[in-house]
């Protein structure tokens, strides 16, 4: 290929890169989540970043950083206390990338340095390509299972773009070893190195010498007939020695590409009228290049985002985080605000949180997969760019609400998160900035109306004296009238509620007592209390289920009334409504 | 003795002491406790979905029963949860047919086999109050504590079987095993406001203000929790609060001492 | 594991109102290990006030000072009736036996003496009762001396208007004055709750603040009334502490249900039967209740008790039916007529329901229905069908007993009380245990 | 005692139910003058003791086409007229197994030859709407029935009237006729709060006293033939079904239940009576409905009621059949012309739903005689809401406290829900009409003690805040709280048992208990008590009494 092309592609992916870099690297000063997020100014935080930084140099914790650097990042000592198969598997993609990259995208700069005579043709080079790749392949393979087998009923957090990263690598690596394939097969390649290296492309001179590449390094000769005759292999090896020796070994090692090779050899013919090297080269040059450009807005940018967060958390002073496997660290709102950002982009969705959450029964049951982690972590990030709440996506922005109000606060999935993000904190902040946008907690919402004016949004008819049958189904005791209809009106209840006992002065009061509650509902006016701050405010500390003279369950249709109303209410409720 | 240690969602995260100090103190006493991959027992969701809350809470009694274990808890809103998911299994059928549907889907089953117990109980009638008195080793004597009960272990009564819901006595009682004094106080039976501290804050405040107070008045020197959410919540009203501060401890820590356990094994 | 659990006594108390109390106090006091099933609601509805006997006979509505001379006026022309089966010497026991048990749990009563005590209500009319707690009995001598006197009542109590009484009895009682002043705490709420008052009285504060607002109000009053809303655990400092600051006695007037003496009441016999060991089941109810002749003992189906599988079951040896009657359920009505509500049994009740009510609410000679209940014999066991007791060891007290009304006699606590202690003299001769001594 | 006290006016009104106080409306707007005494309170007879049924005229297809179409007329105007009184619930007609198929088959046609929609309803669908109907149904139509508070319709009616000049005298019964010739010179009147007498001059007198107006005409000298027929109705605890829901076969007994609101009613009785005197339902009334009705709706069976109540139908003709059903439900008015009285009309007979017409066709009759020519406007006028008037309506005061709450309104009665305001705005009208009112008066206005604990709370309550706002003065608070209860206590009788009983018995406790008023006699006089002191003396065994 034209150097000129090579090296214009290479620059241009890779300002690209750093473009994209900045870009996301200044949304972790921009992007806001939590509501004291939004009295930091950018200028403080990045102050307060610097700052951090300079502080953490300063002192003793500095010390703390590399070794945080080999276990967190280098040997990932998180993933493997959560789960050793992934753990493997990532290791394989990260060593043979590595190792790939240097050894033989960076070869001009890196191996030449460091190996004299250094061919990509010749051993151990060529075995190590092909067992790089191999690794990579393994370890992707290995993560995907791992995902695969984590499945519950409800869908996993995933974004396209990873799968598209995915698809990527692959096609970078199934390339590479289709071209080396094709190389080794090639007769036009040894021609081309037989004129360059002997000085004749004459097929009868080179006799020999093709006898033995066609016998012992794969070359797909379509003329030359077989059995080949032992002498000429003798031959051509005098002739190899001198002329190729210094820069070829059998390619047998290149355990990948060389069995390839041989698949190929049929067609190598043809190939080689397509100038398949040529495109081949482009193909698997410019995938690289693509990968590189896209680098700052794939999961490929973990491998910026996950150290660094790992990093703080060996740097910054520690939060003690009782019954987690890990510490994580205790920062100022300025940087918090920062690390919340960084956070969304650190997130590999790797659903570990997910497997650990507490509440991933309720999830499931509520089939709601809001509640969990990972999918609360992509919420988050939409509410802050703003897509979460965008026309026609109310019922996701709903369940998002639903999931962030059910967490609870557990802590498993940010002791668990193998890049060390501090989700307890992000959920804290991501609650407040729903309730600002209008997605407060039921209680919250609720009372963003009067009893009275949820009673007349409910539109009730003639038939609003009887519970239908939905209603009965989540609240089967508020619906039989049998469970209250001994109720004396003595008023019990109320006089042992503390709820009403320390709401007795007017700007405090409660708008109804839980005799009146019961009253209503026998009175068939249950739509009245459905939105009451009685109800909501209830403490469910069960005095007057206790007390009640009749058996009465008082607390018990109370807390029936709360899920009646998160259904009922929740279906005549207008988003935005904020208390 | 052999029981499934159930957290909860709050222990772990925020009062790693009382799971320290109830391993300890159990320990000590020869209880075994077994760590299964119990999840939060339902109550969060009782607000949204009897169904849910009472499947969530199933599942957790069904993880022990898989084991063949009774499960203890030494959070008293868990046990309440747990035990009125039981109770409405118990009474309704349709509810039960759902929730079995569910836990088979995970390949679980329910049949109400495994007990639900509280960690105060589990003490004073399975260890029992003088065992217990027999080996303490360094007596809180002089010690004026006040029971924080906390309602969801008391009430219902029927439900929570705990102790005489109007007339407990079984904290007090040991209470005394450790030597300490238990002190009567007016609104020990009262709801810490806990549970409304997200629905309505300064409501909250009040109840858990009132309660600081009357023990104050009383003359208590510590209020003893058994409940996470108790015991949270008075360090939170009184963090950074200029009125009068109680201390507070948890009944494994007070124990704990009494029986000569070294603070460290006790969070302290 | 749990199945159903097994437990045994040798009483089992089935109702928790004020003789399901008496007798569980009565059981633990001779020795008995005693359960208590069922939750003491009923007691919710109790003034605090101990009657023993005030009326007899009710039609002729005739008041008597000395509740004995009263009972030896019953138990001469009415033997049925369950306080003519109790000699005086046991109530007198009886009576001195349950409030020193409640005084034991924090609630004082005035020495009981001979004659019955007269006392304000909340609407103005004149209660005739036997027993009165410290905290209301200095109105009795206000009321028999009707010196210069103040009532204070509280915006938004909306039971208790001191207006009323003041004005009721105006005319007879010329320095009878009254005021109405904010609860601290409480301004402008449209409605307190008296339980709700009686709890933030027992902070110092909110007594302070209260003492001072009446103060200034005294005047010339030798003596100052009040809702019954002077503390709830802590009644004694409260009442204690309003006189200290007042300087003059003062006396709690007894409200309608939620009433807070029924609280204080209801708790003191909790803590009081919680000392004595006596376990307890609220808020459950037999389900069933069977008897085996051989062993001797009964089996008690509980329901409403819950955890674990198959609920509770309790076997004891005796079984003391204190049920109540309709309000307490141990009496089911239904159109066709009155029936025992666990077992059964046969109850003594007027022909037709059109004979069960007056045709006047207030008919001097009170509803027939009333006088509805379980016979028994001399030994305090119900009649079954045959006419012979229903199980050798199943005995019934207080309000379900038939040929009373407790209602209008004025006769309720002492009913409860008497029935209970006789009763359970029964059970300890049975039970082979130690009479009452 | 002195002369009686004289006043004069153009018309006089007898009666206060719905058709005097509906007369005493059409007269004002028509600018006649007119006084209306009622001997007690208004609706205090059947008007105000009915199920509250506005008739589509359905009931009567069959036996009374005519009535029927005079019903669904009437019905069509008061929708329109007095829509504030008047709930549009729809009503269902309801066949179970073993009713008469043939009356169901011709039900339509009967229903479309009297101009009355009847729509068939298909039972799976009828019963999803309404769960407490019988799974034995066999046909169900739907008809448009309608509920109508007949006292807000009266207090309103009366309210405009006043306003128009017209005089309201309550608790005045009347007691004689001064006749004069073929004149009625005055009529005599009692008032039984001061026991004044008073002498009314009117020019016609419309004797409009319901089941009443046969002793009127016979104090008149002008007796006409009546019958009176009683109906008792039961109230239930808990609202049972949105809709009217009657029975689909000939009238008979329990063959409706009411919306009454937050409850249900269910009746009725028919029973032929000959006295008037202490009308109040019966244990064994209260069974037959219980038993009958719950075929059509089985949870009447095991539902609590919470009070019966009993009013008498003015039947007009006399009739033979036992029941007085087979006697029309037509009105009837009386010219008494003769009779040799060309100033006295009586009107009755007929019922809520033709009250309008009743007044209409009266007046007409009685301003012909006046010589006024202004034609009826009540079928044409809106009649205007009084804000102290709709106290009545079941399930409005706790809204009307939920909108209000905050301030400072206390609920006096817990069961309906009725704010002190409510009771203070009731009160104010009252007084300003000069009145004295009681306990009892705000009761009819408004639905204090009508909930379930019938007066026991509510009584307490509410003779508390009116004493502690000054109206209520001396003992006079207990007196009434005993005439409210003893009042309740009529219709709670013939329901107790079950939980009912219960909260009887709680009341008794609580006002005999505690209160002891049934011994307020002997107490208020505060003496000393009877037995002499001594206390083993044995007392003066009291005469009749002998010891065993």
């Amino acid at each position: 290929m034209s150097p000129m092309i090579f090296q214009t592609a290479l620059y241009a992916s890779l300002v690209l890169c750093a473009l994209g870099l900045a870009w996301r690297v200044s949304a972790w000063f921009r992007v806001r989540v939590g509501p004291d997020a939004r009295a930091v100014t950018l200028s403080r935080r990045v102050a307060a970043v610097f700052q951090g930084i300079a502080a953490t140099l300063a002192s003793r914790r500095v010390f703390q950083i590399p070794g945080a650097f080999v276990l967190d990042v280098l040997l990932q000592r998180r993933l493997f206390a959560n789960e050793k198969l992934r753990w493997f598997g990532h290791l394989l993609v990260v060593v043979g990338f590595t190792l790939l990259l240097l050894m033989h995208a960076l070869w001009a700069s890196v191996t030449v340095k460091l190996f004299q005579g250094y061919q990509p043709t010749l051993d151990p080079y060529l075995f190590l390509r092909n067992l790089f790749g191999t690794m990579i392949l393994v370890g992707v393979a290995l993560l995907l299972y791992g995902r695969w087998r984590r499945r519950t009923g409800l869908p996993q957090a995933r974004r396209r773009i990873d799968a598209a990263f995915v698809a990527l690598l692959a096609f970078v690596l199934v390339t590479g070893f289709l071209l080396e394939a094709h190389k080794i097969a090639s007769p036009r390649a040894f021609y081309r190195m037989a004129e360059q290296f002997i000085g004749t492309t004459d097929a009868e001179k080179l006799m020999p010498l093709r006898a033995l590449w066609a016998s012992e390094f794969g070359v797909a000769f379509a003329d030359l007939k077989t059995p080949i005759a032992p002498h000429l292999v003798q031959q051509g090896r005098e002739l190899h020695r001198d002329a190729c020796a210094f820069c070829h070994t059998p390619p047998a090692s290149a355990f990948v590409s060389y069995p390839v090779a041989q698949i190929l050899a049929p067609v190598s013919g043809l190939l080689d009228q397509v100038r398949a090297d040529i495109w081949l080269l482009y193909l698997h040059v410019f995938a690289c290049f693509l990968g590189l450009a896209s680098l700052p807005f794939t999961l490929f940018f973990h491998v910026v985002t996950a150290p660094i967060s790992l990093l703080v958390n060996a740097a910054a002073p520690q939060r003690e985080l009782p019954g987690q496997t890990f510490p994580t660290p205790t920062l100022s709102s300025a940087v918090r605000a920062s690390r919340r950002a960084l956070a969304l982009d650190a997130c590999v969705r790797c659903g570990i949180c997910d497997m650990r959450c507490s509440v991933a029964p309720l999830a499931r049951y509520l089939g709601n997969p809001g509640l969990l982690p990972a999918h609360m972590l992509q919420a988050t990030a939409a509410l802050a760019d703003g897509s979460l709440l965008r026309p026609g996506r109310e019922a996701g922005a709903l369940r998002a609400a639903e999931g962030a109000f059910l967490c609870t606060d557990c802590g498993r999935c940010t002791s668990r998160c193998p890049v060390g993000l501090d989700l307890a904190d992000l959920w804290e902040a991501a609650r407040g900035d729903l309730a600002a946008a209008g997605l407060p907690a039921p209680a919250q919402w609720v009372q963003a109306r009067a009893a009275l004016a949820w009673a007349e949004s409910l539109e009730a008819g003639p038939g609003q004296y009887i519970f239908s049958a939905a209603d009965a189904w989540s609240a089967p005791l508020s619906a039989d009238r049998r469970t209250f209809s001994r109720c004396v009106q003595c008023q019990t209840c109320t006089n042992v509620c503390p709820v009403v006992a320390h709401s007795i002065d007017s700007e405090h009061g409660v708008d109804l007592t839980p005799q009146k509650v019961m009253n209503l509902l026998r009175l068939g006016l249950g739509d009245l209390t459905l939105g009451s701050r009685m109800v909501w405010d209830c403490a469910s500390c069960y005095q007057c289920q206790e007390h009640c003279p009749e058996g009465i369950r008082v607390a018990d249709i109370m807390l029936e009334l709360r899920a009646l109303a998160v259904h009922r209410l929740g279906a005549v409720r207008s988003l935005g409504e904020r208390s | 003795m052999k029981y499934a240690l159930f957290l909860g969602c709050k222990i772990p995260s925020r009062l790693p002491a009382y799971a320290a100090s109830t391993r300890a103190v159990l320990g000590h006493l020869g209880v075994t406790l077994v760590d299964l991959e119990f999840d939060c027992c339902g109550y969060p969701a009782r607000d949204v979905s009897r169904d849910a809350f009472v499947f969530a809470a199933a599942r957790n009694l069904a993880l022990a029963e898989r084991a063949g274990l009774d499960l203890l808890t030494p959070c008293t809103c868990c046990f309440g949860t747990l035990r009125h998911a039981l109770r409405f299994l118990g009474e309704d059928a349709q509810l039960r047919a759902r929730v079995t549907q569910a836990l088979a889907a995970e390949g679980l089953a329910w049949s109400g086999t495994s007990a639900v117990e509280h960690l105060l109980p589990l003490l004073a009638r399975k260890v029992g109050v003088d065992a217990l008195a027999a080996a303490v080793r360094a007596p809180r004597t002089g010690l004026r504590v006040a029971a924080q009960y906390g309602c969801h272990a008391l009430r219902p009564s029927n439900v929570a079987r705990f102790d005489n819901p109007l007339a407990p006595t079984i904290f007090e009682s040991l209470i005394r095993a450790t030597g300490a004094t238990p002190v009567d106080w007016p609104r020990r039976l009262d709801c810490c406001g806990d549970p409304l501290h997200q629905a309505n804050a300064p409501l909250s405040g009040r109840m858990t203000r009132a309660k600081i107070a009357d023990a104050l008045e009383s003359g208590a020197e510590t209020i003893c929790t058994a409940c996470p959410h108790c015991h949270l919540r008075f360090d939170a009203v009184q963090a950074g609060s200029p009125e009068p501060s109680i201390r507070t401890l948890l009944y494994t820590q007070l124990l704990g001492l009494a029986l000569g356990l070294p603070s460290k094994s006790l969070g302290l | 594991m749990t199945g159903a659990r097994r437990d045994s006594f040798d009483v089992a108390v089935i109702g928790a109102g004020m003789a399901g109390m008496a007798a569980a106090l009565f059981a633990a006091e001779r020795g008995l290990s005693c359960i208590q099933i069922g939750n003491g609601g009923s007691l919710l509805f109790a003034s605090g006030l101990l009657d023993l006997l005030g009326v007899h006979p009710v039609a002729e509505r005739r008041l008597w000072q000395s509740p004995y001379a009263a009972l030896a006026a019953l138990a001469r022309e009415q033997p049925l009736h369950p306080l003519a089966r109790v000699d005086a010497h046991s109530i007198r026991a009886a009576f001195e036996s349950f409030v020193t048990a409640l005084a034991a749990a924090g609630l004082a009563y005035a020495p009981l003496g001979e004659r019955n005590r007269k006392l304000l209500t909340s609407i103005g009319t004149i209660k005739t009762t036997f027993g009165v707690p410290l905290s209301m009995v200095a109105g009795t001598g206000v009321l028999d001396a009707r010196p210069p006197c103040l009532l204070v009542d509280f915006r938004g109590l909306r039971e208790f208007s001191a207006a009323q009484i003041a004005a009721t009895l105006g005319r007879s009682w010329p320095g009878l004055r009254h005021q109405r002043i904010e609860f601290p705490g409480c301004e402008g709420a449209p409605e307190l709750y008296a339980a709700h008052l009686a709890r933030a009285l027992e902070t110092r504060e909110t007594r302070a603040r209260t003492v001072a607002l009446v103060q200034p109000l005294l005047g010339d009053a030798q003596a100052v009334g009040f809702p019954a809303v002077l503390g709830l655990a802590r009644a004694r400092e409260v009442h204690a502490a309003f006189e200290a600051g007042l300087g003059v006695p003062v006396f709690e007037i007894p409200t309608m249900p939620t009433s807070v003496p029924g609280l204080r009441l209801l708790s003191a016999l909790e803590a009081m039967l919680s000392a004595r060991g006596v376990r307890r089941r609220h808020q459950a109810s037999v389900r069933a209740l069977a008897f085996d002749a051989h062993a001797g003992t009964a089996t008690l189906e509980l329901e409403g008790i819950s955890g674990g599988a198959g609920g509770e079951r309790v076997f004891a040896r005796a079984v003391v039916l204190a049920t109540g009657r309709f309000t307490g359920r141990g009496l089911t009505a239904d159109r066709g007529g009155v029936r025992e509500s666990i077992l059964g049994l046969p109850v003594h009740q007027p022909g037709s329901r059109e004979a069960w009510h007056q045709r006047d609410f207030l008919d001097p000679s009170g509803h027939a229905i009333n006088r509805a209940g379980l016979e028994i014999d001399d030994a305090w066991r119900p009649l079954g069908a045959s006419g012979k007791p229903a199980w050798p060891r199943l005995y019934a007290v207080g309000s379900i007993l038939a040929h009373q009304d407790w209602m209008r006699s004025k006769c309720g606590s002492g009913l409860a009380i008497a029935t209970a202690w006789a009763a359970m003299d029964q059970v300890a001769l049975a039970l082979g245990g130690t009479g009452a001594g | 005692m002195n002369s009686p006290s004289l006043i004069q006016t153009q018309v006089l009104i007898i009666g206060g139910g719905v058709t005097g106080t509906a007369l005493a409306r059409d007269f004002a707007l028509r600018g006649v003058a007119c006084i209306l005494v009622e001997k007690d309170d208004i609706n205090a007879g059947a008007s105000g003791r009915n199920h509250g049924l506005l008739h589509s005229g359905a009931r009567y297809v069959a036996g009374d086409r005519a009535a029927a179409m005079e019903c669904r007329a009437e019905g069509d105007i008061l929708k329109r007229m007095a829509a504030q009184t008047i709930q549009d619930t729809g009503g269902y007609f309801v066949a179970v197994e073993g009713d008469d198929e043939r009356y169901v088959a011709d039900f339509p046609s009967l229903c479309a030859r009297a101009g009355i929609s009847a729509r068939a309803v298909d039972i799976a669908a009828a019963r999803a709407l309404e769960p407490a109907l019988s799974q034995r149904t066999i046909a169900v139509f739907e008809v448009p029935d309608a509920s109508i508070d007949p006292f807000r319709l009266s207090l309103e009616s009366m309210a405009q009237a006043r306003s128009l000049g017209a005089r309201l005298l309550r608790r005045s019964r009347v007691i004689g006729f001064e006749r004069e010739g073929s004149r009625i010179r005055a009529v005599r009147v009692l008032s039984q709060a001061g026991g004044e007498e008073l002498r009314i001059e009117a020019a016609q007198v419309v004797n409009a006293a319901g089941a009443w107006a046969r002793e009127v005409c016979l104090l008149a000298g002008a007796p006409i033939g009546m019958t009176y027929s009683k109906g008792t109705l039961l109230v239930t605890h808990e609202r049972l079904a949105g809709r009217v829901v009657n029975r689909l076969r000939p009238p008979s007994n329990a063959d409706i239940m009411m919306p009454g609101g937050t409850v249900s009613i269910v009746g009725t009785t028919s029973t032929r009576v000959d006295a008037l005197d202490d009308i109040r339902p019966t244990t064994a009334e209260a069974d037959l409905i219980v038993a009958e009705a719950a075929r059509m709706l089985p949870a009447l069976a095991t539902m609590r009621y919470i009070r019966a109540y009993a009013g008498v139908r003015p039947l007009v003709g006399t009739a033979d059949a036992a029941d007085g059903r087979a006697v029309s439900r037509g009105f009837a008015l009386f010219d008494h012309e003769d009779q040799g009285l060309d100033n006295l009309a009586t009107i009755t007979g007929g019922k809520l739903t033709t009250c309008r017409l009743m007044a209409e066709r009266a007046a007409d009759l009685v301003c012909r005689r006046l010589g006024v020519i202004r034609p009826c406007l009540t079928a044409a006028t809106p009649l205007p809401v009084a804000a102290e008037c709709a106290w009545t309506e079941p399930g409005r005061s706790p809204r009307v406290w939920m909108r209000s709450h905050g301030l400072e309104d206390p609920l006096l009665c817990e069961c309906e829900m009725v704010s002190g305001s409510a009771v203070d705005a009731i009160y104010a009208a009252l007084r300003s009409a000069g009145d004295t009112p009681t306990l009892t008066d705000i009761g009819l206005r408004s639905r204090v003690g009508k909930g379930a604990c019938q007066g026991a709370f509510c009584a307490v309550r509410t003779a508390a805040h009116f004493y502690s706002r000054g109206d209520f003065q001396a003992s006079r608070g207990i007196d009434e709280i005993v005439d409210f209860i003893g009042e309740r206590w009529r219709g709670q009788r013939a329901v107790l048992w079950g939980e009912q009983l219960a909260q009887a018995e709680l009341m008794e406790a609580l006002h005999c208990g505690l209160f002891g008023e049934e011994l307020r006699g002997e107490e208020l006089r505060g003496e000393e008590l009877r037995d002499a002191g001594v206390p083993d003396a044995p007392p003066a065994a009291p005469a009749g009494e002998v010891s065993p």
